[in-house]
């Protein structure tokens, strides 16, 4: 009721304003009809993720398929226990408001619990505040979980200098000097990538990366075992905490996708036929 | 030690210190090589030339100070082939972190060569925050969201601004970007005000936008440095863009020979390894 | 070259050389410069703040006798409660109008101005252009952006067609971050070509 | 009050710009969709203020309690004044003061900020190159493929390397071009860049209904 109230007030606001003026193109039909493209897909993409999210928050099951960057991740740390040495884990270089430093957390979550039952020393540097505070949370509940509270060690998450190359130097130094088996960069990276990607292999570490950054992709790609890409991230975040909102979010848009692939396919079919002008024009943008 | 264990463990500064000397050479012992004009870089060319002398068109300084290697000789050559065409050049920028000061000091820079008086033939309109906001609003009315110049001076008092009052009036877009705001050019203003628009981007975001200028939402495309030295090729004032270019050459042979230099060590202590010689 | 100039082109020569000096090791010199550098990036928003939208947008508008200027101005200021960790709810309405206004013109943008017009591009006839070239181009797009779609799909297992498609999707998908690997080696190389070229054609130029 | 007003406020600013979409642009509608946008750009201006004043806070605190490094803060802490003063103060005192060509704020960005961000940029390509040694692997199929499109790319760009690649039959620049370039990866540029945008959208669509509401902090 509040935001029928509201927008009352601020109508009856805007026609105060003296500049406004309705007298101006009346010829133009009031309603743009040559949009009515954009208002179907805009229809059809918000039905599909609101019906998605409340599925995902009723708790009816979502089918996500199981991404392989987290088996690398599982497998990684695995070796590490074999290996008796550290895994290193960094939630990106970005601040808890971006959505990669999120997902790299939801990760840490993950990789918490397979260190906390074969007892794996585990090290998390993170940059900002808030992203100590986050991620000391999951990786306690984590330990807990595994009933393994007691083992949990208060610095395993630890907070680094922020300016952008100090941190890179002091993770590089931990790298050379504990030479943990397993580096996994989940999150927001720029420019210094490389230079941790670089001393984790020649510390001999197996290296498995994830960010949405397209500039880093190719680098990470290039230096590490495996990589998750772009929207991998997310969806593996996703398939984890199954989050509803993020689950909800991540249905939705694979709904909408598949709609894209079959009228694609339908218009190519079509155009090479040469009689799918008119569908063509459907998706005209004006 | 075997070579490769040496070579392996080299200090990383020696790699730096062999960059440094190759991107040093060519300017001591230049050796020019022709550089090919891509489609892309013609088609913007062409674009621009199709123009009719006099024409708004809007030049759009989206880059920050970071990129001026590749993006300042983007709009020098940008401006050179404007200002000949005698076209009334608006400019603004949406980096908060320099644009409007390099879009006022570039242009009244090439305004002077070309004798073009401000507030008449060209206007920066300077920054304003929220890129998508700016793009969305200049199209009902570009006063609203910028209701003076960059230096502070009345719309109404510039003659130039009386013919401009929002995207109708403007023939030709060039966006100078090094992010992504130049996909809300492409997203905002071509898809909702159907303004021709030309890009100039840095290497890193050209990639991408070969899928806008597929699409038309493009009409051309000039990728990083190269795409500068292209640029002036077609307008016959080759500058820094030709010049860096020539000089780009020796670095990558550098890194594609550190990149297979790096593989055969791999292989072949990784085949030693497998053998158990190691 | 007046004095002045000379004296302009050894501050920025100075400047580049003491940034470049972190390459050989983090050094006193270095980081003097770097702090120097983080106040003025700091310094020059002052100034944007105070010209581009204080004086421009709200204080010249509010004079000449747009009076309404004044409500986005008092949720701008509202905005700063935000550095006070008890007030910082009161920010909430202003974050949440540019936030809501802002995805309005995105939700639209994202799917009219982007989604739309790629489909519209994709749907090429195989056979179109004129000769083996051609085809074979409108062929690799059509599969290119088909599997990078199927690649990136989450709600099946990658098995039978999907999962070949995903394949064929992984291959596309590594050739194009092979073009963007190329790419940006070739613009972080401008970026250091563009300095040395200062460095020597206008710092050691001036004095040759 | 402190959840509702804002999800309300976030609410009708998101809806009137996306119904506005659809209307001729002289309707109420329009007029407010015109007003909010500006409005977008006033309000938001203010958060550039947030990241100065948290900034010059840090540094403050840091110089106020001797942390690692406070002298190198004073320093920061002198730049912020020593540009952000004079460019507040009216340019008819003086020509220094102001921002406008001629002023000690534009003189400090052209020949001390500028030359100093490209810098810092610039190393990048120290980095690319010694990672191009030690880390750039053709561990799997999939990493050579993209080493050796890399190469070829590489090639393809510079001059020299230009040269080289005509040396062979047929015009292998050209070819580079149409079908990688335009071909191979403008398709994946396509299908992430659809991807992404449904992302985004996404995110929007539930930003404005009130369903995330990350931006709203704890408590």
């Amino acid at each position: 009721m509040t935001c029928f109230r509201l927008s009352a007030v601020v109508l009856s606001l805007a026609a105060l304003y003296p500049e406004v003026s309705w007298a101006q193109d009346q010829a133009d039909p009031l309603f743009r009809a040559d949009r009515i493209n954009a208002l179907v897909l805009v229809l059809v993409f918000s039905a599909a993720i609101l019906l998605y999210t409340r599925w995902a928050r009723a708790g009816k099951p979502l089918f996500l398929r199981r991404i392989p960057g987290l088996d690398a991740v599982e497998e990684a740390v695995g070796r590490a226990t074999e290996m008796g040495r550290p895994v290193l884990f960094i939630p990106g270089i970005q601040e808890l408001d971006d959505i990669e430093t999120i997902a790299g957390v939801s990760i840490l979550g993950r990789v918490a619990k397979i260190t906390a039952q074969y007892e794996t020393p585990l090290m998390v540097p993170v940059r900002y505040p808030l992203v100590l505070a986050a991620s000391q949370e999951v990786v306690e509940q984590a330990y807990t979980e595994m009933g393994r509270r007691d083992s949990y060690d208060k610095d395993t998450v630890r907070y680094v200098a922020g300016e952008q190359f100090a941190f890179t130097a002091t993770v590089n130094g931990y790298m050379m000097r504990e030479r943990p088996a397993a580096n996994i960069y989940m999150g927001a990276f720029f420019a210094e990538s490389l230079l941790l990607a670089e001393t984790g292999n020649a510390a001999g570490s197996i290296q498995i990366a994830g960010t949405a950054r397209p500039e880093q992709l190719p680098f990470f790609i290039a230096a590490c075992d495996y990589t998750l890409m772009g929207e991998e991230l997310y969806a593996a975040s996703a398939y984890l905490s199954r989050e509803p909102v993020m689950t909800g979010g991540l249905k939705g848009q694979d709904f909408i996708k598949m709609i894209i692939v079959v009228l694609v396919i339908i218009g190519v079919v079509l155009v090479t036929f040469g009689m799918g002008d008119w569908f063509v024009h459907l998706f005209e943008e004006v | 030690m075997t070579f490769w264990e040496r070579m392996d463990k080299i200090d990383r500064r020696w790699i730096y210190l062999a960059v440094g000397v190759a991107g040093v050479l060519p300017f001591l012992f230049p050796t020019p090589f022709p550089i090919g004009v891509t489609p892309e870089a013609r088609s913007l060319y062409d674009a621009v030339e199709a123009l009719p002398d006099g024409s708004n068109v809007m030049v759009v300084y989206d880059y920050y100070p970071s990129t001026i290697a590749e993006c300042e000789p983007i709009a020098i050559a940008a401006l050179h082939h404007l200002f000949r065409k005698n076209c009334k050049v608006i400019t603004l920028s949406n980096i908060p972190y320099g644009g409007p000061t390099m879009a006022e000091n570039v242009t009244r820079m090439m305004a002077d060569q070309y004798g073009k008086v401000y507030g008449v033939d060209f206007v920066n309109l300077g920054y304003k925050y929220g890129y998508v906001a700016v793009l969305s609003g200049m199209g009902q009315s570009i006063e609203s969201i910028f209701p003076t110049d960059h230096t502070g001076t009345p719309l109404a008092q510039l003659p130039l601004m009386d013919s401009v009052k929002n995207y109708s009036d403007v023939a030709f877009i060039f966006e100078i970007a090094d992010n992504a705001t130049a996909d809300y050019w492409v997203s905002i203003v071509n898809a909702q005000y159907g303004v021709p628009i030309g890009c100039g981007g840095t290497a890193v975001m050209a990639p991408k936008f070969y899928a806008y200028v597929a699409s038309g939402q493009f009409v051309g495309l000039l990728g990083g440095m190269r795409g500068a030295a292209e640029y002036e090729i077609l307008i016959d004032r080759e500058a820094d863009g030709v010049v860096g270019m020539q000089a780009q050459s020796l670095v990558h042979l550098l890194i594609i020979a550190l990149v297979i230099l790096g593989n055969l060590g791999f292989f072949l202590s990784r085949g030693r390894m497998k053998r158990g010689v190691a | 070259m007046s004095g002045w100039e000379i004296f302009q082109l050894w501050v920025m020569a100075v400047l580049t050389l003491a940034l470049f000096s972190f390459m050989y090791r983090d050094n006193p010199v270095y980081k003097v410069v770097e702090h120097i550098f983080a106040g003025l990036t700091v310094g020059y928003q002052i100034g944007l703040i105070w010209h581009s939208i204080i004086l421009q947008q709200v204080w010249g508008p509010v004079l000449a006798g747009q009076w309404w200027k004044l409500i986005p101005g008092l949720f701008g200021v509202l905005m700063l409660s935000r550095l006070s960790g008890k007030y910082a709810w009161v920010s909430r309405t202003s974050l949440a109008f540019v936030m809501g206004a802002t995805s309005g013109i995105f939700l639209i943008s994202e799917l009219h101005g982007r989604v739309l017009p790629q489909m519209q591009d994709t749907m090429i006839a195989l056979n179109g252009g004129d000769g083996f070239g051609a085809t074979m181009h409108s062929i690799i797009v059509v599969i290119g952006v088909l599997s990078t779609l199927i690649y990136f799909y989450y709600s099946k297992e990658h098995k039978g067609v999907l999962g070949a498609t995903a394949r064929v999707g992984i291959w596309f998908i590594m050739i194009s971050f092979g073009a963007h690997f190329g790419y940006t080696v070739m613009g972080r190389v401008s970026l250091l070509i563009g300095r040395v070229q200062f460095l020597i054609e206008d710092w050691i130029g001036s004095f040759l | 009050m402190r959840t509702t007003v804002p999800i309300v406020t976030a609410f009708i600013a998101g809806f009137v710009l996306v119904v506005a979409f659809f209307f001729r642009g002289s309707t109420l509608i329009g007029s407010l969709r015109d007003e909010f946008t500006a409005w977008i750009t006033i309000i938001g201006g203010f958060t550039l203020a947030l990241g100065v004043a948290s900034i010059i806070r840090v540094n403050w605190t840091a110089v106020a309690r001797r942390k690692r490094d406070w002298p190198y803060k004073i320093l920061t802490l002198v730049a912020v004044l020593g540009m952000g003063i004079p460019s507040v103060l009216p340019v008819s005192w003086s020509s220094l003061l102001g921002n406008t060509p001629g002023s000690i704020y534009d003189w400090l960005f052209e020949y001390m900020q500028k030359p100093m961000m490209a810098t810092m940029f610039a190393t990048l390509a120290f980095y690319i190159a010694s990672a191009a040694y030690r880390a750039f692997r053709a561990r799997s199929p999939e990493a050579t493929l993209l080493l050796v499109t890399a190469t070829l790319v590489m090639l393809w760009r510079v001059p020299m390397g230009e040269a080289f690649l005509n040396l062979f039959p047929g015009d292998v620049p050209e070819w580079l071009n149409t079908y990688v370039m335009g071909g191979a990866n403008m398709a994946v540029q396509r299908g992430i860049i659809i991807g992404a945008a449904l992302g985004a959208a996404s995110m929007s669509l539930r930003l404005i209904l009130g369903i995330e509401r990350m931006y709203m902090g704890k408590g």
